[in-house]
């Protein structure tokens, strides 16, 4: 639906189906409550003449005009249920092998993506580090590998219909695969403190070819001498 | 009235049931000292520890709070905190206690 | 459910809900109860998920003094006793019982304050050895949790303490007989989370 | 109970009139003055709540332009504002308004009891509340202004004093909010016991008005849910002022804790508002539809599976918040099934309607009002309820726009009704009902009016707590909406002048009330308007349920519980 951000990850279909079936199941008894009251209001006015029926709904047959329908709405949940279920182990549960992992830190007010560098190692010469910006080829499964340095922050992609806390002391991943380039915002949906709002960045979704040449531009080519001390890409 | 009731169901009643429990209880009270000074595992160990102090409990309960002699009820307000404690601690295990 | 009301039964016996035959004071005292079950049983959930969550706390645990706190246990299960011996007498109405009842009531208030004059000479040796609410989540959990408990001990105390002057008025001595059964299960109770915190902090 | 006794033998009934001021309407034990006393508490608070959601409204649409009345207002502010009309709205309005009044109002009065089973106990309760009111309104005016870091206080946004400027503030805030705990544990305790133990004869379980066995549940999950949290404020106050680290990774401990801390509290909470609203509402239904309630058991039934329920689904508020991502799909199931409770609510409500005499007094119209305002809160709680949808909706103004579409029916609406309802009863007066239509129009118009447009804005991904939502590139297109909704806000509040009129010009002007001016069932209805001080010359001898309207074979259309008469027979079973 055109209210919805336009959809750019492989996932977000499956939520935005969810978004829909929901949707419509609820559209529907919505429509249908509503409908009842106002017609029962208009019907079943004050009208000279006319006093009320006594209906007390003890007796099964009446009661069964509220419970049939509370049946349905239980079927009706599961199946929620079962669809919500299968998309969120899709995105949340069952990270496929990714093809770049980037580690982003949250710190108030900024989004800090490190890339390991062509020697895929953190910690060493050659780690790249961006502000604000995270570039990611198109088609590629990218991991985030998030961590907090103060506060609860929330890393937030609308057109990636993701949406992960990031919660200091931990290491909280995430993963998606952009099927679109282009340049997409990136929020701090977690309240944290005085510039809040203004802590965005943009996910820079490149083509092949685009990020090939990003990475030739911007990694630095000296290469990866072993080191020992392999730190786990948090900065200090 | 809770107290004539218990003094029909057990044999001692009154103040000299009070001493037997607080007999029962400084002698659970060792045992569980006793347990925690002896080197055995410690899983085991805390094992026992907790055992003895929710027979205590069960005792301060039943017999100084006399539930033993209340109605169904006030079982029922007792319980239904501990089981919503228990259920809370368990969902949150693995979020705190085994985090990643 | 109830049966078809015959008016006149269901006005002599009460509906035949049972409930309303429990005095009003005893149930909101265990409804009062239930819910410090929550609270107590939330903070010590708390502690025991952190203390797994860090792997026992071993070293921390080593410093608390058990033999300090096992006497504790020992003034405290013993003021139940007492405590229960009071409301016991409290029950029996035959000559003396006022002065038992404060006789009891006495040695509860005595035993409560022994509890806390130990609980603040331990909390100044651990202070001594810088072991403050600050210095780590265990100490910050120990001082929360027996801090808590100790303000519930005084609770106590203070309450026992209008009880036992109460009854030394012969015209009051009638309410202290009604009123400390309550006593009595709020202070069991205050017992019963300090048998639960004594192995907790204690013996693990 | 015996405080009561002692109460009435020291003042007798002819000397009330004698008492002072302060003695009759300040340290009163009667459950009537105390109920007015919440009332004024939770109106009071409710203007400032009001203030506080037209600063944030009037930022939100017009972000670089001076507030009127306010003038500009720094990030900080911002955050104070939310955070403040949160903790405001929900326990110093909602909880006195419902609970507070009502319950205090109601349950004896409808129970056939003469006080509250502790009346000191209960003038207690609103003491302690309004201090707490008065420690939360103190916290604007201390250095560093109020609390900033929302009403959630997630940590270690609140457990840090170097985070946010409110570092007074934000202890005052805690400081608050346990007063405000231990106020509804004390009243809870005594509704509970109340409505248990003081019933008059004949007033069996199932005899009970639905109102009292609502504000009863909510009691209960109050008392039940509230414990864990209490526990959480002493360890983020200690975490402030000694830095005890029980929410800080740096100190090993685990910001998540304290939100499944407060969750397992904030979401119960939500129902403990709730239930009792729908009880105000199942009220006036069947006394306007002259008819009775439709299934009176299995709405009882509802409330206690709603209450068990609603303790095993907190964490649907955290299925993004890094917690175990295998826990969201039970708590999605148990979720989603507080919508069968519900909805079987909502179904009975209606099925009253189906055949009914409807007459569309102010009190009638709010209820109708409540539940349809009510129903759209309800059922956009699937799409937050089921974690797939969760994940992009979370954190944006859908989650506004839902929770004020379930919060403000059942805490605006509903309380209206029922104050509209009971004033008679209260006061001794009606309130005036053309101007109570005007008050009905007007809110019901503007309602929807601000949130509706918040529910497609965020729908669209707008972020909620956000400072100026036109920052984001996103979302700039559609800042009318936010225009939209503030302009409706705003008319919101207008909207309430004619009550407030209405109100205070009716305590003087208003026409004099009948013994029942609605022709009810219930016990209130039955003693004089305002009731004595101790309700009832004769404990009452309860003869029927609460809802026997339009009797078969019965001279009139209503037969009050207490009365002796033809339509017994027709309702043997209750």
């Amino acid at each position: 639906m055109h209210w919805l951000p336009s959809d750019v990850s492989t996932f977000g279909p499956s939520v935005d189906h969810v978004f829909h079936l929901i949707l419509g199941i609820v559209g529907v008894w919505f429509i249908a409550a509503e409908g009842a009251i106002i017609l029962f209001a208009c019907w079943f006015r004050r009208r000279p003449g006319r006093t009320a029926s006594y209906v007390s709904g003890h007796n099964l047959r009446e009661l069964a005009w509220i419970l049939v329908p509370a049946l349905v709405v239980v079927i009706l949940d599961f199946s929620i249920d079962v669809a919500a279920g299968h998309a969120w182990d899709e995105i949340k549960l069952e990270s496929p092998k990714p093809a770049l992992t980037v580690s982003v830190t949250a710190e108030r007010f900024a989004w800090i993506f490190d890339y390991a560098g062509p020697d895929g190692k953190y910690g060493t010469p050659d780690d790249y580090w961006s502000m604000a910006k995270l570039y990611v080829p198109v088609n590629q499964v990218v991991r985030v590998e998030m961590r907090s340095m103060d506060v609860i922050h929330s890393f937030a992609v609308p057109n990636l219909r993701l949406r992960q806390d990031v919660v200091p002391g931990r290491t909280i991943s995430a993963w998606f695969e952009a099927t679109k380039p282009g340049t997409y915002e990136i929020e701090c949906t977690e309240l944290c403190g005085f510039d809040h709002y203004r802590m965005q960045g943009s996910l820079v979704v490149l083509s092949d070819s685009d990020y090939a040449r990003w990475q030739h531009e911007h990694w630095s080519p000296i290469a990866a001498k072993p080191s020992s001390a392999e730190s786990t890409g948090v900065r200090q | 009235m809770a107290n004539s009731m218990q003094e029909k169901s057990t044999p001692i009643a009154g103040a000299a049931l009070d001493l037997r429990i607080w007999e029962w209880l400084v002698g659970l009270l060792f045992i569980g000292l006793l347990v925690f000074v002896t080197p055995i595992p410690k899983v085991a160990a805390i094992g026992l520890v907790f055992a003895a102090a929710v027979v205590k409990a069960v005792l301060v309960v039943r017999k100084y709070m006399h539930l033993a002699a209340e109605h169904w009820l006030l079982y029922v307000l007792a319980l239904t905190p501990v089981v919503l404690i228990a259920g809370m601690a368990i969902a949150l295990l693995p979020d705190i206690a085994f985090r990643p | 459910m109830e049966a078809a009301p015959n008016i006149e039964a269901v006005v002599q016996f009460g509906d035949g809900d049972s409930i309303r035959e429990i005095p009003a004071a005893r149930l909101a005292i265990w409804l009062f109860l239930a819910s410090e079950i929550m609270v107590f049983g939330g903070l010590m959930s708390c502690f025991m998920l952190l203390r797994i969550a860090h792997g026992g706390w071993d070293a921390e645990a080593a410093h608390v003094h058990w033999r300090i706190g096992a006497f504790n246990t020992l003034v405290l299960l013993t003021s139940s006793l007492t405590m229960a011996l009071a409301c016991t007498s409290a029950k029996e109405r035959k000559r003396g019982t006022a002065r038992r009842l404060r006789t009891y009531l006495g040695f509860t208030i005595v035993l409560g304050l022994t509890f806390l004059g130990v609980k603040a000479c331990e909390y100044s040796l651990e202070f001594a050895k810088g072991f403050t609410p600050g210095a780590g989540l265990f100490w910050a959990f120990y001082y929360t949790l027996t801090g808590l408990h100790s303000l519930h001990v005084l609770a106590g105390i203070i309450l026992n303490t209008t009880l036992w002057i109460a009854a030394a008025r012969a015209d009051l001595v009638p309410v202290v007989q009604r009123r400390i059964e309550y006593a009595g299960l709020y202070w069991h109770f205050v017992d019963v989370v300090w048998i639960f915190l004594f192995p907790l902090v204690y013996l693990t | 109970m015996s405080q009561a006794a002692i109460q009435r033998n020291v003042l007798p009934v002819e000397h009330h009139e004698e008492l002072s001021f302060v003695g009759k309407y300040v340290f009163s034990t009667d459950h009537k003055t105390i109920a007015k006393q919440y009332l004024g508490i939770s109106l009071f608070m409710a203007i400032v709540g009001g203030f506080t959601a037209y600063a944030i409204r009037w930022q939100l649409a017009w972000p670089s332009s001076a507030i009127p009345g306010v003038g500009t207002i720094t990030p900080d502010a911002y955050n104070t504002l939310v955070t403040m009309h949160g903790t405001i709205m929900v326990f110093f309005v909602a909880m006195p308004f419902l609970l507070g009044v009502f319950g205090n109002f109601c349950i004896p009065l409808m129970i056939g009891a003469s006080d509250m089973a502790f009346p000191r106990l209960n003038m207690l309760s609103v003491w302690t509340l309004l201090l707490g009111a008065l420690i939360l309104l103190a916290s604007f005016f201390v250095p560093g202004g109020a609390a900033a870091a929302g009403w959630t206080g997630y940590a270690p946004l609140s457990a840090r004093p170097d985070l946010t400027p409110a570092v007074l503030g934000q202890d005052m805030w805690i400081v608050a909010l346990a007063l405000e705990f231990s106020s509804f544990l004390m009243g809870g305790v005594n509704f509970i016991t109340t409505a248990l133990n003081m019933r008059a004869p004949g007033m069996g379980f199932w005899r009970v008005p639905l109102l009292v066995w609502y504000e009863v549940t909510a009691s209960v999950l109050f008392l039940l849910s509230v414990g864990p949290l209490i526990g959480g404020a002493v360890m983020l106050l200690l975490d402030r002022l000694v830095g005890a680290g029980f929410f800080l990774p740096a100190k090993g401990g685990d910001p998540l804790l304290w939100e499944h801390l407060f969750w397992f509290f904030g979401h119960p909470e939500v129902y403990v508002v709730a239930l009792p609203g729908f009880g105000i509402m199942l009220e006036i239904l069947p006394v306007f539809s002259r008819k009775p309630i439709f299934a009176y058991r299995a709405l009882v039934y509802c409330a206690l599976t709603t209450t068990g329920l609603s303790l095993i689904v907190w964490a649907h508020h955290m299925f993004i918040s890094g917690m175990d991502p295998r826990l969201a799909t039970p708590f999605t199931v148990t979720t989603i099934l507080i919508s069968v409770p519900f909805a079987v609510i909502v179904f009975a409500m209606i099925a009253t309607l189906w055949g009914g005499s409807i007459k569309f007094d102010t009190p009638m119209l709010f209820a109708l009002g409540g539940l349809t305002s009510f129903l759209l809160g309800g059922v956009t709680g699937i799409f937050l309820g089921s974690a797939a949808t969760d994940i992009y909706l979370h954190g944006t103004y859908f989650v506004v726009a839902h929770f004020h579409y379930t919060l403000f029916p059942v805490t605006f609406f509903a309380g209206f009704a029922g104050l509209y309802y009971w004033y008679p009863k209260m006061f001794g007066r009606l309130m005036n009902e053309t101007w109570g239509k005007v008050h009905f129009w007007l809110t019901m118009a503007a309602f929807q009016g601000v949130f509706m447009p918040l529910f497609l804005s965020g729908i669209a991904g707008t972020p909620r707590r956000v400072f100026a939502p036109n920052e984001y590139s996103l979302f700039k297109a559609i800042q009318p909406l936010q225009v939209h909704a503030t302009i409706a806000a705003v008319i919101l509040l207008l909207a309430q002048l004619p009550f407030v009129v209405n109100f205070f010009w009716s305590l003087k002007r208003g026409t004099q009330a009948k013994d029942n001016p609605w022709h009810a069932n219930t016990l209130e209805w039955s003693v004089s308007s305002p009731p004595p001080h101790d309700n009832f010359e004769r404990t009452p001898r309860v003869r029927r349920w609460p809802y026997e309207y339009s009797a078969p074979g019965a001279s009139l259309d209503w037969s009050p519980q207490a009365e002796r008469g033809d339509a017994m027979p027709a309702t043997g079973r209750h």
